[in-house]
């Protein structure tokens, strides 16, 4: 059947309210009454919070409210729920929230936080994830600096026989690569408009990315009886001051028009400190980071160590690869085990491999807590795999376009996770990239295709 | 306090502004005219841009009294009712915009470029624009865009 | 809160008295592109500020045998001068890769130069075209060198109650070659890791009066003056030039920060250096 | 001096959350005029999912894109989207619509079949009518099939879609998992000059190659590829987030420090689009927001070993990092 809408360049369904100015951000969004936020960070990038006296703060004019720890029901959200809402005794990364201030205008939200009265015991800290993997490291988190995979330090993945696959290769090629953290930088900041009604409703403008999954987490923060937590390292406060029982019905979440993602909203920032002080205070509170704060403490992706060992025969083929990847995870889980997970299950990137030994390890560092952007872990894998196919390449004296063509993954082969695949195109992807680039390519590259491997 | 008074996109105004507010606080917290973004605050993103008296601006490291008796103009004053703005119809059409948050500066840029060169390279447009950050659309669809209008609005004049 | 007071000095003698008037609690505004970066990040709370938009200062005159810019001109305005264009080509160069367009639509070539930044890009041309500064005050003026101007990172000889008046630069009619880059981080709306700025006259194929200055590599910006004197009255050689640069680098005097490292910094001079040599004796 | 060199990379990405688990549901209504609203808990965070999944709808019921109107605003209201990541929203969310949107035709067809004494199995929704198939004259505009669905037979003309991978874990000791919708393939090339005494790099040129399964709209295609190809290239040559790694120490604080590209630093970035159809996705359609972002770095870095000789491991390859390299290799 031929189509009549899909695959016709249609112009953008909100393209009109972009142009015009007209688009909606959280930031524009108007309520009478409105309290500015602004939160006290950790100075230091590990610490035990000795003194946190809020008194000086909340007596000011114009200061609507004043939260710390003790005012979070379930002090602990995100994928794996270990991540403080506001960091309660101990401090895992610089510019962790330990308070945060709703005031009249920003000039009096920042006075009171200079009359927070903090003191933290600055503790050793570990940065590198190299060095926070040895037994005598500083301890990001009491249960160690590398999450567990089920019994393992790290996600393993194994295909065929990775010692048979060395020993049948002509020649090895082994690396390491680096790749660094980088921030989203999108061009909305994080933003946060919570809004409270006496009903009990209360409604949030997000910049969220994802309504569902933010809206679980905030419920949680703000309902769970303590036996209900799943995180065993950091108790709840169990003799919180209030607690808002919230379901999903009784917050509304606003968003869905987002300046720019990348990954950076796939994360609570800001709205369960709005939401925490909104319903403190009984008015709608709004926090936008500064650039700085969302360069420096907002979520990143976390830097790549990968060693990449390839055994590879003289006729090109990758016959092993054993790959053993470090994540820098900075102090909470956030999304990272995901992370790691995805980058181990396609790290031999588009490439059959019939052995496989992938090791992919997630450390924890004091760091602001790395996260999902743009290609999760999959990035550094592309990364590091095409630079090792130019080596291969290089080792052999063979092209560079041939060592891809000849291992690219064909219909039915196995991945290292043993998915069988269909829908394969990269043979017919690399020929189209070379005839646009103008690129001749042998005859025996044009010739192939990705039904079958075209060699023996 | 200290009184200001300008006029934006064609109405004047009358508000009062302290030593330290910026023309885009102005402009957002005073007037509620939202299409300049806060993105930086720190004049490295683009978002806040604006024209004063048809010049391409920072509003968000502008002192609000150095705009004293200016004309501003905001890309919610370069279209009426049912009419755009060239710039506006070809960054619709050729896809200049994606998250939208750039896009108003990006516009605006666009404008003071054409004002002054007509029939600009796509270099020119690049030097002209290099100064509005976009982290969506890689420029290439962006700088198709002010083409378009810059052909569009030869054609009109014509 | 004080509410501080905002005056427009309507010309430069007025502004001189109001700098006096209120001494070290003023802050001049012009364009405001740097002083209002640091008011928006709290680092600086104005009590008074003198607005020198209506000062009368924003001129290109020649007078004698010199161009003279007024201070408190906008970049855009120097850029696009027929003039500047004309007699001071590299002046207009260096400010087409300074910050943006919208940057260079109001910040001032004065202001630039009063914050005494080691990499204002203004002030490479400036050095290299022999520039001199008027500075202003109540009770008298001054002229000085560019290259004494700055003392610095951030610091420049002006006393409290000073201002910048006007650029004065030797007019460089037909004869002088030039030659400017820039290296930053990316290739528009970026500080300088290293820039050079190369004015050198030539005569009957030798250099004259030859000035290569170099941003972002030193606490200020600085003048290679060894380098310049190994070109001085000679025809430039392949041989030479490589001693100049070297000379340049040697000059140097970087520090390691988040644009890049010493180490670099001297390499890229003296690579840039022999560069733009090699393009002026092309 | 200036060098020149050419550098290629591929990749792969996968479609959804690893390991499933991850549900969209959506609503299309069919308004008694025959206009549709559809309602997505999708997060349009410039890639322009209201846009896909609007012509998703509009092509099911046989409509004009203009017809259709998107709200995806809040939460009391749209139905559960599990988030705008992991490139699921065409594919997750786009079968979801495709799925509420065949449920809602199937009311019309059976108002339909009612009114033309046909078998509702026997309709198609083509050019804004419901018609049986092989007879054009026997058909009815989709306004007067909803108005007499609405009015006359008292029916809600409104369909609920669903998708959901189901959810897998992979096996503890090998790792073995089915853990994505489908895969798209990517192969880009680079060229750049390399100053040899400086150390810049300097992109001429990006060609970037994709297979997308199918092409729900081009034109946001090719926004994704050249953005993605925009980010990569910033990966590639100027952006560090902790530039003294690991230290904190100048961590940039501004858009200028941190730099991503302006429009000098891009080249016109040159899209190349294949359709293999993936054999489950909406009209074949598979995700690549985020593979664009991916192969360009790899290209770019070959591209500079291709040029001077040098490998540049760590990202990104500053003059400063090409310079020291090409010092230890001894030169260009």
């Amino acid at each position: 059947m031929t189509m009549k809408v899909v695959g016709q360049r249609v112009k953008r369904y909100d393209g009109m309210a972009h142009v015009t100015g007209e688009t909606r951000f959280v930031d524009d969004v108007i309520v009478p009454g409105t309290l500015t936020v602004k939160a006290l960070r950790s100075p230091v990038s590990k610490g035990t919070i000795k003194t946190m006296d809020t008194s000086s703060a909340e007596a000011m004019p114009g200061v609507a409210g004043v939260i710390t720890a003790e005012d979070v029901p379930c002090n602990a959200y995100g994928l794996v729920p270990d991540q403080p809402v506001i960091a309660d005794e101990t401090v895992r990364f610089k510019g962790e929230v330990v308070a945060a201030v709703a005031a009249v205008d920003e000039d009096t939200a920042l006075e009171a936080l200079e009359k927070i009265n903090l003191e933290i015991e600055e503790e050793e800290c570990v940065l590198d994830p190299l060095e926070a993997m040895k037994p005598d490291a500083p301890k990001v988190r009491p249960e160690g600096n590398v999450f567990m995979y089920d019994e393992r330090p790290f996600r393993q993945i194994i295909l065929g026989d990775i010692e048979a696959g060395f020993k049948d290769a002509d020649v090895v090629v082994e690396n390491e690569y680096v790749h660094p953290s980088l921030e989203h930088a999108q061009l909305e900041l994080q933003t946060s408009l919570a809004v409270p009604a006496a009903s009990g409703k209360l409604t949030i403008y997000t910049v969220s990315q994802a309504l569902y999954f933010h809206l679980g987490q905030l419920c949680g923060i703000l309902q769970m009886e303590p036996d209900q937590i799943q995180c065993k390292s950091w108790a709840p406060k169990t003799g919180s001051s209030w607690r808002h029982n919230a379901g999903f019905s009784d917050v509304n979440y606003i968003g869905g028009t987002v300046g720019g993602g990348f990954g950076s909203k796939n994360d609570i920032h800001a709205d369960h400190v709005t939401a925490l002080l909104a319903l403190k205070t009984g008015q709608p509170c709004k926090w936008r980071w500064t650039r700085e704060e969302d360069l420096l403490y907002s979520t990143f992706r976390g830097a790549w160590f990968i060693t990449i060992k390839d055994g590879v025969k003289k006729d090109g083929r990758i016959v092993a690869r054993q790959m053993k990847s470090i994540r820098d995870a900075g102090g909470y889980s956030s999304l990272n085990p995901y992370v790691v997970d995805k980058h181990s299950f396609v790290a031999t990137g588009p490439y059959f491999v019939p052995n496989v030994q992938i090791h992919g390890y997630c450390v924890y560092t004091n760091k602001p807590p790395a996260s999902s952007m743009r290609g999760f872990g999959v990035t550094p894998s592309v990364f590091a795999t095409e630079l090792q196919m130019d080596k291969i390449a290089q080792e052999l004296g063979m092209d560079p376009w041939e060592v891809r063509f000849i291992n690219a993954y064909r219909t039915g082969d196995q991945t290292p996770t043993r998915r069988v695949l269909n829908s394969v195109a990269l043979v017919e992807v690399m020929q189209k990239l070379a005839e646009k680039a103008g690129v001749d390519l042998p005859d025996k590259l044009k010739n192939m295709n990705s039904k079958e491997r075209g060699w023996t | 306090m200290h009184s200001l008074e300008l006029t934006v996109n064609g109405r004047s105004y009358q508000t009062t502004v302290t030593l330290k507010t910026t023309l885009l606080e102005v402009l957002r917290d005073k007037l509620f005219i939202t299409s300049p973004k806060v993105g930086c605050n720190s004049g490295d993103c683009g978002t806040c841009s604006v024209l004063i008296d048809d010049k391409l601006v920072r509003s968000c490291i502008t002192n609000a009294l150095s705009t004293q008796g200016k004309e501003i103009t905001t890309v919610e004053g370069l279209s009426k009712p049912g009419h755009l703005h060239p710039l506006q119809e070809a960054f619709h059409e050729k896809y200049g915009a994606q998250c939208g948050f750039c896009t108003p500066g990006m516009i605006l840029a666009a404008k003071a470029l054409l004002d002054e060169n007509p029939k600009p390279s796509r270099k020119d447009v690049r030097e002209a624009l290099s100064g509005n950050l976009c982290r969506c659309a890689g420029y290439g669809k962006i700088v198709d865009s002010v083409m378009a209008a810059a052909e569009q609005m030869g054609q009109a004049k014509n | 809160m004080a509410e501080g007071q905002f005056l427009k000095a309507t010309d430069l003698q007025e502004a001189c008295e109001l700098l006096a008037q209120y001494g070290g609690k003023a802050r001049l505004l012009a364009g405001g592109t740097d002083l209002m970066v640091a008011v928006n990040q709290r680092k600086l709370f104005p009590e008074v500020l003198v607005y020198l938009g209506d000062s009368g200062l924003n001129y290109i005159n020649a007078e004698g045998d010199n161009l003279v810019i007024g201070a408190a001109t906008p970049f855009t305005d120097i850029m696009r001068s027929d003039r500047v264009q004309e007699e001071t080509p590299l002046l207009a160069e260096v400010i087409s890769h300074l910050a943006s367009p919208a940057i260079r639509n109001v910040g001032t070539i004065g202001g630039n130069l009063a914050n005494g930044s080691p990499a204002a890009d203004s002030a490479t041309a400036l050095l290299a075209l022999g520039a001199s500064l008027r500075l202003r005050s109540k009770t008298g003026e001054r002229e000085v060198a560019v290259e004494e101007f700055f003392t610095g990172p951030g610091e420049t000889m002006l006393e409290p109650a000073e201002l910048v008046q006007e650029i004065i630069i030797p007019r460089q009619i037909g004869g002088a070659k030039w030659a400017y880059r820039k290296l930053g981080k990316r290739k528009a709306q970026t500080l300088s890791i290293v820039s050079v700025a190369i004015s050198c006259p030539l005569e009957g194929g030798q250099c004259q009066g030859v000035r290569i200055a170099l941003g972002a590599v030193a606490p200020t910006p600085i003048l290679a003056t060894e380098a310049a004197r190994i070109l001085e009255g000679k025809a430039m050689d392949a041989k030479l030039i490589d001693k100049a640069a070297k000379a340049a680098a040697e000059a140097t005097r970087p520090i390691d920060d988040v644009r890049g490292s010493a180490w670099y910094r001297r390499r890229a001079t003296e690579a840039l250096v022999k560069q733009l040599l090699a393009q002026i004796s092309a | 001096m200036k060098k020149r060199g050419i550098g290629i990379g591929a990749s792969l990405y996968p479609t959804g959350m690893s390991g499933g688990g991850d549900s969209s549901q959506a609503q299309v209504k069919v308004q008694p005029d025959g206009t549709v609203v559809l309602t997505t808990g999708a997060c349009d965070i410039g890639e322009g999912c209201k846009t896909v999944l609007a012509q998703m709808a509009a092509e099911v019921l046989g409509i004009n894109y203009e017809q259709v109107k998107v709200i995806n605003d809040n939460t009391d209201n749209c139905p559960l989207s599990f988030g705008t990541f992991a490139s699921r929203v065409t594919y997750v969310d786009g079968k979801a619509t495709v799925d509420a949107a065949e449920k809602a035709r199937d009311i019309l067809f059976e108002v339909a079949g009612q009114m033309l004494e046909a078998n509702p199995g026997d309709m198609e929704a083509v050019d804004g009518k419901i018609s049986v198939k092989g007879s054009p004259d026997r058909s009815l505009p989709i306004g007067e099939v909803a108005g007499a669905a609405t009015f006359g037979m008292r029916k809600l003309v409104v369909g609920l879609g669903h998708y959901m991978r189901e959810p897998s874990a992979p096996d503890p000791e090998t790792g073995e998992i089915d853990p994505f919708c489908t895969l798209a393939w990517a192969a880009v090339l680079a060229e750049v000059e390399v100053d040899t005494e400086t150390g810049e790099v300097d992109l001429l040129r990006l060609v970037c190659s994709y297979d997308v399964g199918t092409a729900i709209n081009p034109l946001l295609t090719e926004g994704q590829i050249e953005g993605g190809g925009a980010m990569s290239i910033g990966a590639a040559l100027s952006e560090e987030l902790y530039p003294n790694y690991p230290s904190l120490e100048q961590a940039p604080t501004n858009l200028g420090d941190y730099a991503i590209p302006t429009t000098m630093d891009i080249p016109d970035i040159e899209a190349v689009i294949h359709e293999c159809p993936s054999t489950n996705g909406p009209f074949g359609a598979k995700g690549i927001g985020e593979m664009t972002a991916n192969t360009p770095a790899p290209a770019i870095i070959n591209a500079i070993h291709d040029a001077v000789g040098v490998w540049i491991m760590t990202l990104p390859a500053t003059p400063e990092r090409v310079l020291r390299a090409l010092d230890e290799k001894g030169g260009a």
